[in-house]
């Protein structure tokens, strides 16, 4: 056990966990890494392409190295990082990407191999012969690649979004982050602090400082205390800010401390008129050689496993840097009780430490798979050996400019601290403070918070004193930047995808020198991490191999996510039925009643068919409740169809350029069929229009287009003819509608209505109020089945009701309820459209329905609709085909071709849209679109469907198999 | 003529009154429903003779009012009074929609918390306070919502999709009730 | 993005759908202005007038957005 | 330099010293025969086929930033040949049959891998409708399979058949369909195309098109002019701006896509798989990410970046349809900006200014046009001939109503293909 004193765990609650089956334990307020280097477990994981052994790199969201799985089987998380996850009672976490484990992996045989597997060889081999590469290469290399294993069964998991609201959002709580929060608190802004740690504090729990008289950690306990018990403060914990949209739309993902019903995560879309960037910064590895041994650590995360998670990285410890702080990392283990065996320093700095101090020399190699020591180059070029278990590193800090890129800007590179800072401006509303900024002391940081603060409080007119800075350390960290230590040996500067200085350099000589090109060819910077430790240093390989400045060779921009996000989370509530909208119509409930199979019908449900006793295949039932309706009367549930009452003093003259038709000639009490063209002049959409008054018009829509044309109506009236009056409401939702049809259907509603219908009031096509049970209904006499029939609607609560009614009196009749398959029997006997025709690219030409064009008004679609192109003679045109061949049946979907015709695209000669068996004339029937279709009637043409195997002869028929002179829908 | 009674049966929200931690969802009754869509130039006219039949005026973009029915602003041009029937306003497109909607009501002191988890708007008590209605999106349904009292939202979304909103409601109060 | 209603203030962009191009419907046969008015676009990379609509008020937009930035100067009703 | 595993081996033993570049890096001459403004995908291709086919090599390629920075570096790497309308059919065809060659063409490993594509169904309908799109492909002499419900079940274990929201009733297989390395087909081409004397120029940014009495005579560039023959504009997310420089209005819109990557996971999904109901495909790359995309953010957008309601319509499809995706974290998005047009197919074709080419509206099928789109339009250029798979490709179809190509049936609107 490497458990020292102190740190900010609590030692009274033991954590019971396990790695790779073993038992250890440790403190609440431990992570999974830190209590692994509390119980001396070095290597943790292996690295994605060469399998070397890897330890744990860094404190926080940025590291590379180590992953692992937590759990096992459905809902197992692979790729949690280690430094991430917080200890809890059970935690089962396993080491990935390793065979058979992660002390011996098979696949570490890579490692060797290494001088041919530098950037991009694959680019150079395995190619041909034919399929080897899908048949023996890809296959080998996708089970080497990747990392961890995604189970594949599905689990209940609960994940969930939701939407926030601020003044000020505040990115970090560390000691910029906490000071801006209190400040705008403090003057009454509404305040959501969102810091990834279930800690606040930052850095102020990791480095041993005063802040305010007391310690740091302290401090930070204090003001989070504060700003706790304000009404106007959120606190978000747990929270990375992942992603800043437009208009101040950030998202953020709160992990949650596991409870039974509680979801796991929680996506915030945050809506912050101002937010201030306090992310912080993240130290940088130095790439030497052999930099990626288990027990080479960065200084400042050496420092928080020591300080705050009072757990010991190693027992003798060599300290690598070029800054102020290598010194604090090197104090700091002394007084932890781990032996400092030196002190390296690259500048010629004094050192007022107790250690062996190495000043100007450099670290230039790690010796042991597992570090056992490193080798010293000496400012005077000499060389030492020094035994040590752990090397902390630091190459400089890279300010956490990521969020500041989200919307375009690039970074800009300041001198004086060697870094990226994010750009003036970046994102409209947002102010980078602090280390994330460029500041490095922990005063300045205080101060720029409050500052940022005292700007936005500013600027949302709140005013009030703001609170004292406390006092805090001031003394200039010194630094100076440390890229690459001269030598021989493979330096890694892309820990995770198995980036060395080499591949960088490789690249540029292969003319890969812009960084994206270079990013791409090494893969650099693709990993998890984002190349978030080591992205910098690689530009400074790349920088130095081609000759340009650090700034001059570029950056990179950084894309949401800031950290990777569950899909789960940001999908939350897609699973299962939670896609979309489910939407029943008032007769559900009778369809299930009568074991109806449902059908989606857009976000509808529909029944298919009604099957009855007997009944073994969907046909027997479809056929039956066809002819029920040819031969007495059949209900159907169509309160799906769109229904948009348009009313208005010039609904009349609306409509009429809405359709194609002439609605401003239909008389009251009358219905017309009506067509409905988008601007291109093609089809959008049929329907019936129905004249309820003088200026009192209801629509008619197919079930799939209802809100396109509500839209549609919406931007007619309100852009193309702002002049005319006329308002729309859709009633889709306010009436039940059901289909009456068939020969015996008014005899059904005599029995049903509350007064009889007399026929010269009923003609074909008209409508009107009826009475039904004493409630109010209306009545279109109208037919999609070619039947004397009727659509009866009533308000939607006397749905259920009356289907259960029209259902009972029609089985009494002989008749009785039919769905789906029949109504589309029905509709292609009579050659009646639905969207298998009207499938966006017919015109009404095609359709043969172009009378219905009423070409000396204006309306929506006219003029494109008279392009030349859209009438030629060769377009396809509706028809009608049945089977003359041997083979009966025939298939939607198949194509037409010349009878002898070899059965290619050159040779197609049109496409089935729609078929059915027929059991009124027994056989198959189809609609098709047929190049020159109208003038083709008689002729034979082959039927061929690849795909299902089925090949016939058919005649070309007119579409309107059944009852052509309309008799009997009049009668 | 058969001697035929239709009975009317509410919309299809599962079992409710359903309570998880603070919250309880109901379904209400806000008995009748009619659009009233003014004509062009109309909406005072309309205002002064719906106030004169029934002491409602239109209120203002994203209010309500109560008296013995309510009215609400609905969308453009548009107002829903519900609770009492329309008297005739010949300035305005008038539509039933009271069997269009399904109503439930959202109890309890974590109403804007709950409604963060279903709507994009800040619908907590300062930002959205009584006497407040707003159109919104509730995943991939179009609803209203009003504040009814400071404990108390309405919510409506198409009578079709009553199951739908119900469930995504009930799981949101869970969650809150959760964490 | 977030665009302000005239009528509901400022909103999240799933309320809105994208309506195409603000242009202005020409009248009489097919010919250029039609061609243009259907199919060509200016698709500035820049200022950009564009028809949105408000889903849930019904509210058709006229949106001035800048198609780089996506910042929106402006938002009218369609025919303010 | 040939590429081949025994250089490998003697580089590796040698010390990786003797790479060379990829492809040389001149500077601009004053005149060229052909100017391509654009180091695309398209345009490098392009490069390829004029040396290749025709023997042109004085012939450059412009590009303002990096060669293969655009949406040929930001796609979901999709190849595929399973149109429906004749024009698009034998163009997308021909394109298959030149990505099946493409690494021996190219001596580069640009890793397509043919590991078959499914589009899925939910409705009879749909069915239909992907029963008459697999006809369409074998009358096109390309490969399509009809797999039912339990055939679908077999193949992909791990979609939620039954309770999502659309259950799955089948799928319609293409074989032949699968991914390609993005980065690697641009950097192949441009290679191929260096090689065979073509001088390819990045940073070198087009600012505007030299027209005199109604031809073509050069370029002005951020590098001077150039003087050209013939010009053509390879530049999908930019056309419209840089036929502007010619006067010239397009039918496009520029709409944002965008895409996601998960982090690396062993294999797991083996198939390109489609679902069109929830506008969700989703592929694995070689690496181990979860590649996969949705639907446009439907606003017009040069900024290659979207906004979260599409972010999250895109993931709730990808939970509804394969719920395992749950613990799957996304690593990075980006986006695109495509060239929609009103029906959704592109345009080859020569503009209506002598000696100027356009090669522009591939809406989002650009990437597996990459191969056929060169090879096209390098045959129009060397030839001002349309080539056979690309004779549908005209840009007055729009103005005629003649051959228009609506693959969805969704009209007009550039946003909505």
């Amino acid at each position: 056990m490497s458990r020292i004193a102190g740190g900010l765990i609590d030692r009274t609650r033991p954590v019971s966990f396990t790695f790779d089956g073993h038992a250890y334990q440790g403190f609440a307020g431990d992570t999974l890494a830190s209590a692994l280097i509390a119980n001396d477990q070095r290597t943790v994981a292996r690295s994605f392409k060469y399998h070397r052994p890897r330890g744990i790199l860094s404190a926080g969201s940025e590291e590379p190295n180590a992953l692992v799985t937590l759990g096992r089987g459905t809902g197992q998380e692979p790729n949690a990082r280690a430094t991430m996850v917080e200890l809890r009672e059970g935690l089962a976490a396993r080491s990935q990407n390793a065979w058979p484990s992660v002390g011996f992996d098979l696949m570490e045989v890579n490692d060797l191999a290494a001088p041919f597997l530098t950037a991009g060889f694959y680019y150079k081999t395995f190619m041909g012969p034919y399929r080897i590469w899908e048949r023996l290469f890809e296959p080998a290399i996708r089970r080497a690649a990747g990392l961890g294993v995604l189970s594949k069964e599905a689990a209940d998991l609960r994940f969930e979004k939701a939407f926030a609201f601020c003044d000020l959002l505040v990115i970090g709580a560390g000691p910029t982050g906490l000071m801006a929060a209190l400040t705008a608190a403090e003057a009454g802004a509404d305040v959501i602090l969102a810091d990834e740690d279930f800690l606040p504090g930052g850095r102020l729990n990791s480095d041993r400082q005063e802040v305010g008289g007391q310690a740091s950690s302290a401090w930070a306990g204090e003001v989070t205390a504060r700003l706790e018990a304000m009404e106007n403060v959120r606190i978000l914990r747990r929270t990375a800010v992942t992603g800043v949209y437009d208009q101040g739309t950030y998202g953020a993902l709160q992990r949650h401390a596991p409870g039974p019903t509680r979801p796991l995560e929680t996506f915030w879309r945050i809506v912050a008129r101002h937010a201030i960037l306090a992310a912080g910064a993240v130290e940088r590895p130095v790439a030497f050689a052999n930099n990626d041994r288990p027990g080479v650590m960065l200084a400042g995360a050496v420092r928080t496993y020591v300080n705050r998670f009072a757990a010991a990285p190693g027992q003798t410890a060599v300290v690598f840097g070029a800054s102020d702080s290598v010194h604090r990392t090197a104090a700091d283990l002394r007084r932890a009780g781990v032996h400092v065996a030196a002190l390296v320093d690259a500048r010629d700095a004094p050192c007022d430490l107790d250690v062996p101090f190495y000043p100007g020399a450099q670290v230039e190699r790690v010796l042991g798979r597992e570090a056992e020591g490193v080798v010293i180059r000496r400012a005077d070029g000499t060389e030492e050996r020094v035994q040590a278990d752990l090397v902390a590193m630091s190459g400089g800090w890279n300010p956490l400019v990521h969020l500041s890129c989200h919307m375009n800007a690039r970074p800009v590179w300041r001198d004086d601290i060697a870094a990226f800072v994010p750009a003036p401006g970046a994102v409209p509303g947002m102010i980078p403070a602090g280390a994330c900024n460029g500041e490095v002391t922990t005063a300045a940081c205080l101060a720029a918070g409050r500052d940022a603060a005292r700007q936005v409080v500013s600027d949302l007119g709140l005013s009030g004193a703001s609170p004292d800075l406390p006092e805090a350390e001031d003394r200039e960290a010194r630094a100076e930047p440390l890229w690459v230590v001269p030598g021989k040996g493979r330096k890694w500067v892309d820990f995770q995808n198995d980036v060395t200085t080499k591949d960088v350099e490789q690249a540029a000589r292969e003319n890969f020198r812009s960084v994206e090109h270079m990013k791409r060819y090494t893969t650099q910077g693709m990993a998890t991490d984002q190349g978030r430790t080591g992205g910098v240093t690689a530009l400074a390989v790349l920088a130095d191999a081609t000759g340009r400045s650090i700034p001059g060779t570029g950056t990179t921009t950084y894309r949401p996510p800031y950290t990777p996000v569950h899909i789960g989370a940001l999908g939350a509530g897609g699973q299962g039925k939670g896609f979309a909208p489910e939407r029943f119509t008032a007769a559900h409930p009778v369809h299930l009643s009568m074991t109806a199979p449902m059908i989606e019908a857009g976000l509808w449900y529909r029944p298919s068919f009604y099957p009855r006793e007997g009944e073994k295949t969907w046909r027997a039932s479809c056929d039956r409740e066809a002819l029920m309706v040819r031969n007495s009367v059949g209900i159907c549930d169509v309160t799906t169809l769109g229904k948009i009452d348009v009313q208005g003093p010039d609904a009349a003259e609306f409509l009429d350029f809405v359709y194609t038709g002439t609605m401003s000639t239909l008389k009251v009490g009358r219905v017309r069929y009506g067509l409905m063209l988008r601007e291109d002049g093609q089809i959008m959409d049929d329907g019936t229009c129905a004249r309820l008054g003088e200026a009192h018009y209801l629509v008619t829509t197919t079930t799939a287009a209802a809100g396109l044309v509500m839209k549609q109506m919406e931007f007619a009236a309100q852009v193309l003819r702002p002049d005319l009056d006329v308002r729309l409401m859709s009633v889709t939702e306010q009436w039940f509608q059901a289909a009456v049809a068939g020969p015996k259907s008014r005899d059904l509603l005599n029995d049903l209505l509350d007064a009889p219908l007399e026929p010269e009031d009923w003609p074909f096509m008209a409508c009107g109020a009826v009475s039904v049970g004493g409630v109010p209904a209306r009545l279109f006499r109208i037919s999609f089945s070619g039947e004397h029939a009727y659509e009866l609607a009533v308000p939607a609560r006397y749905g259920e009701s009356l289907f259960r009614q029209l259902v009972a009196r029609a089985e009494s009749m002989g008749g009785g309820a039919y769905g789906m398959e029949a109504l589309n029997v029905l509709r292609i006997e009579k050659g009646l459209l639905t969207h298998a025709e009207l499938d966006g690219r017919t015109t009404a030409y095609d359709l043969n329905l172009k009378g219905m064009m009423k070409r000396s008004k204006d309306f929506v679609g006219r003029a494109a609709a008279g392009r030349e192109g859209l009438l030629d003679e060769d377009r396809p045109r509706l028809v009608g085909l049945k089977p003359t061949g041997a083979v009966k049946q025939l298939t939607a979907g198949a194509f037409l071709f010349d009878p002898e015709a070899e059965p290619t695209r050159p040779n197609a000669q049109g496409t089935i849209s729609s078929v059915a068996f027929s059991p009124t004339l027994g056989h198959f029937i189809g609609l098709a679109l047929l190049k020159e279709g109208p003038d083709r009637h008689g002729d034979t043409v082959r039927m061929v469907d690849h795909l299902r195997g089925i090949s016939t002869l058919c005649e070309v028929c007119d579409p309107v198999f059944f009852d052509p002179e309309g008799g009997r829908v009049r009668g | 003529m058969a001697d035929l009674t239709l009975i009317a049966s509410t919309p299809a929200t599962g079992t409710l009154p359903v309570t998880r931690g603070t919250m309880t969802l109901s379904q209400a009754d806000p008995g009748p429903l009619t659009s009233i869509a003014p004509y062009k130039g109309q909406a005072g006219a309309v205002s002064d003779a719906l106030q004169a039949a029934t002491g409602l005026a239109l209120p203002g973009v994203g209010t309500c009012a109560t008296g013995k029915g309510a009215i609400q602003w609905f969308g453009r041009d548009l107002w829903l009074l519900s609770d009492m029937a329309a008297p005739d306003l010949p300035g305005a497109a008038l539509t039933d929609q009271t069997d269009a909607w399904v109503t439930l009501d959202l109890t309890g002191p974590q109403g804007a918390e709950v409604m963060a988890r279903r709507v994009p708007m800040d619908l907590r008590l300062a930002a959205f306070p009584e006497g407040a209605t707003a159109r919104t999106e509730m995943h991939g349904m179009m609803v209203s919502v009003t504040r009814t009292g400071p404990d108390a939202l309405r919510i409506m979304a198409f009578r079709s999709m009553a199951k739908t909103l119900a469930h995504a409601m009930i799981e949101a109060m869970e969650n809150v009730a959760a964490l | 993005m977030r665009l302000t209603c005239p009528h509901c203030g400022t909103r999240d962009l799933r309320e809105f759908t994208y309506g195409g191009a603000a242009l202005e419907r020409p009248t009489g046969d097919w010919g250029p202005a039609w061609d243009a008015y259907v199919h060509l676009r200016e698709n500035p990379a820049g200022a950009s007038f564009e028809w949105w609509q408000h889903d849930v008020c019904a509210t058709w937009l006229k949106v001035d957005r800048d198609t780089r930035t996506h910042v929106i100067s402006q938002v009218t009703e369609a025919r303010a | 330099m040939r590429f081949n595993a025994l250089k490998i081996l003697t580089e590796g033993l040698t010390g990786n010293k003797g790479w060379g570049p990829h492809w040389r890096d001149p500077d601009p001459k004053p005149a060229y025969d052909i100017v391509i403004i654009g180091g695309g995908g398209h345009g490098l291709a392009t490069a390829f086929y004029l040396a290749q086919q025709h023997g042109l090599t004085n012939v450059a390629v412009l590009e303002k930033g990096y060669l293969g920075g655009g949406n040929m570096g930001r796609n979901t790497t999709i190849v595929r040949a399973n149109y429906y309308l004749p024009g698009n059919s034998e163009f997308y065809s021909h394109s298959l049959k030149l990505w099946e060659r493409m690494e021996s063409d190219l001596n580069y490993n640009v890793m397509h891998s043919q590991r078959g594509l499914i589009n899925l169904f939910h409705s009879d309908g749909q069915r239909d409708a992907a029963v008459r799109r697999g006809n369409a492909m074998i009358n096109q002499g390309d490969d399509a399979i009809l797999l039912g419900r339990d055939e679908l079940r077999k193949m992909l274990p791990y979609l939620d058949h039954d309770t999502g929201r659309f259950p799955i009733h089948g799928g319609l297989y293409h074989p032949r369909g699968g991914t390609a390395r993005h980065d690697a087909v641009a950097w192949g081409f441009a290679r191929g195309a260096s090689d065979r004397g073509i001088d390819l120029i990045q940073n070198c940014e087009v600012t505007g098109i030299d027209v005199e009495g109604g031809r073509v005579t050069g370029v002005q560039t951020s590098r001077g002019q150039i003087r050209a023959r013939k010009v053509a504009i390879v530049t999908a997310g930019r056309s419209g701006q840089v036929a502007a420089m010619a006067g010239l209005r397009l039918p496009i819109e520029s709409h944002i896509l965008q895409a996601f990557v998960t982090e690396g996971l062993k294999p797991v999904i083996d198939n390109v798989v489609t679902f069109g109901m929830g506008h969700f495909y989703i592929s694995q790359s070689d690496k181990g990410g979860l590649v996969f995309g949705g639907d446009l953010d439907f606003y017009p957008s040069y900024a290659q970046r979207g906004n979260l309601p599409t972010v999250e319509h895109v993931m709730e499809a990808g939970m509804t349809l394969m719920p395992m995706l749950s613990r799957a974290k996304v690593l990075r998005s980006w986006g695109g900006i495509m060239d929609m047009t009103p029906d959704g197919s592109p345009i080859i074709d020569k503009a209506p200014i002598d000696g100027l080419y356009l090669d522009c509206g591939w809406c989002y099928g650009g990437f597996k046009a990459v191969p056929g789109s060169g090879f096209a339009l390098a045959h129009l250029l060397a030839t001002d001939r349309p080539h056979d798979s690309a004779t549908g490709f005209r840009l007055d179809r729009f103005t005629t109503g003649r051959g228009l190509m609506d693959e969805e049936g969704t009209g007009a609107q550039h946003n909505l293909h």
